[in-house]
């Protein structure tokens, strides 16, 4: 990877079994300057309906990743996403393990000084993680388990960046 | 050597996480990939599919991608994160 | 107000002197629904520099609204992007009265099956609620105050919808 | 009777808040808008300016929109909230 000349400042990111909390994580962010104008945010969850299937009810979905690649890939999404937008600060969580409907999995919270480059980048770190992350779901129905199928239009959405 | 991870469904398919393979000079991820399906029989003849995503030391890499002796390869269905 | 013909079901909307809680407000809206793939989100906040200024550091804003016409107006941004992108539930807190720097102003969170209509109907409120609904900032400065000027990026913002 | 509310720097720049106006049968926006500068002087021009935006029953109309008696009839800046 070359080498940015200017380093993105503040970009945590987490990969992990617990949960997490939405304010706690904002509030964290809200330190990080008087400059702050708007924050976005995104939680993906487990939906029930996630698949549509002949195999009964979705249970959970057992995440899977690539542990020493998964942290450095989402830290390139997010750098991606400074370069493009210069937010001030950002927050990425996302879980693994077995997570039943319900749970959250993903948390992308993005401080700027407006809302317009807060959104984007927000949305633009959720699109590249989505195409480009090494995580992997695994779906757990009442009878039965499947691997989830990546989607199309995850890829187009991340080809309209 | 060469390391060789493999993940998610893929891992399932062969049976296998990880294993090394001997380093030969010259060698790109696809002619890495015709000697474990040499070596592993057809069901390893996944690695050769189209859809199947391959990383070198961390990052997504073209199948040309020419590699170095001590290199992580990992071999992955497409990414469903997110 | 032409009558919809299907009405939305759950939009939350209110304009208050208090603070409000993200982690609160967002659990409130996981409850509408196991369907809920994605929570996207926004706080707009009192930035220090909010406006370029000779007058010395902002101190605070202060925000009027027209009370008859708020509620209404703010829910019928609502309903405007409800119909575009049929989500499943929607918050919008509007805060009044003195907000010092650093302070919360406005939230909105959308509940919605997938990211892409969750982001879309957030980012469609907020910029919609900057150009119609009946708010009004002062400016507060060390030794004087000034009415904050309508921004014609607000109104660019609004036009691209 | 129409009633009239002023908000924001209009309020302030022409220290009024509220007030009550005949209705007149007919009048629309604009014409409400130079009755109110007649009796109140060049300070209420404002009222016509291009920018100032108006709301017929809490909601925003053209300048021409047609009143009824017993309207609230509001004038205000360009709004700056979120």
């Amino acid at each position: 990877m070359s080498k940015p000349t200017k380093k993105m400042t503040h970009c945590n990111v987490s990969i992990q079994l617990e949960d997490f909390d939405l304010s706690v994580e904002t509030r964290e962010l809200q330190k990080r300057g008087a400059d702050i104008g708007g924050i976005a945010s995104f939680i993906g969850a487990v939906r029930s309906s996630e698949l549509d299937s002949q195999q009964g009810a979705l249970r959970a979905l057992e995440i899977e990743h690539y542990p020493a690649m998964t942290q450095r890939s989402v830290e390139a999404s997010c750098e991606q996403a400074w370069k493009r937008w210069g937010f001030i600060a950002c927050t990425v969580i996302h879980r693994v393990g077995r997570l039943p409907v319900g749970a959250q999995i993903v948390l992308v919270i993005v401080a700027a000084r407006h809302r317009k480059e807060a959104f984007a980048a927000c949305e633009f770190i959720m699109d590249d993680l989505k195409t480009s992350a090494p995580f992997w779901k695994k779906a757990e129905f009442e009878n039965s388990t499947c691997w989830v199928d990546a989607k199309t239009s995850d890829t187009e959405a991340m080809d309209k960046w | 050597m060469i390391k060789v991870l493999f993940f998610a469904k893929l891992r399932e398919q062969l049976d296998c996480a990880a294993k090394s393979v001997p380093y030969q000079a010259g060698d790109d991820v696809i002619a890495l990939a015709y000697r474990l399906v040499d070596k592993g029989g057809s069901s390893w003849s996944v690695l050769l599919d189209k859809e199947t995503v391959c990383a070198v030391n961390q990052q997504i890499v073209e199948h040309s991608f020419i590699l170095n002796d001590g290199d992580e390869v990992a071999f992955f269905p497409p990414v469903t994160g997110g």
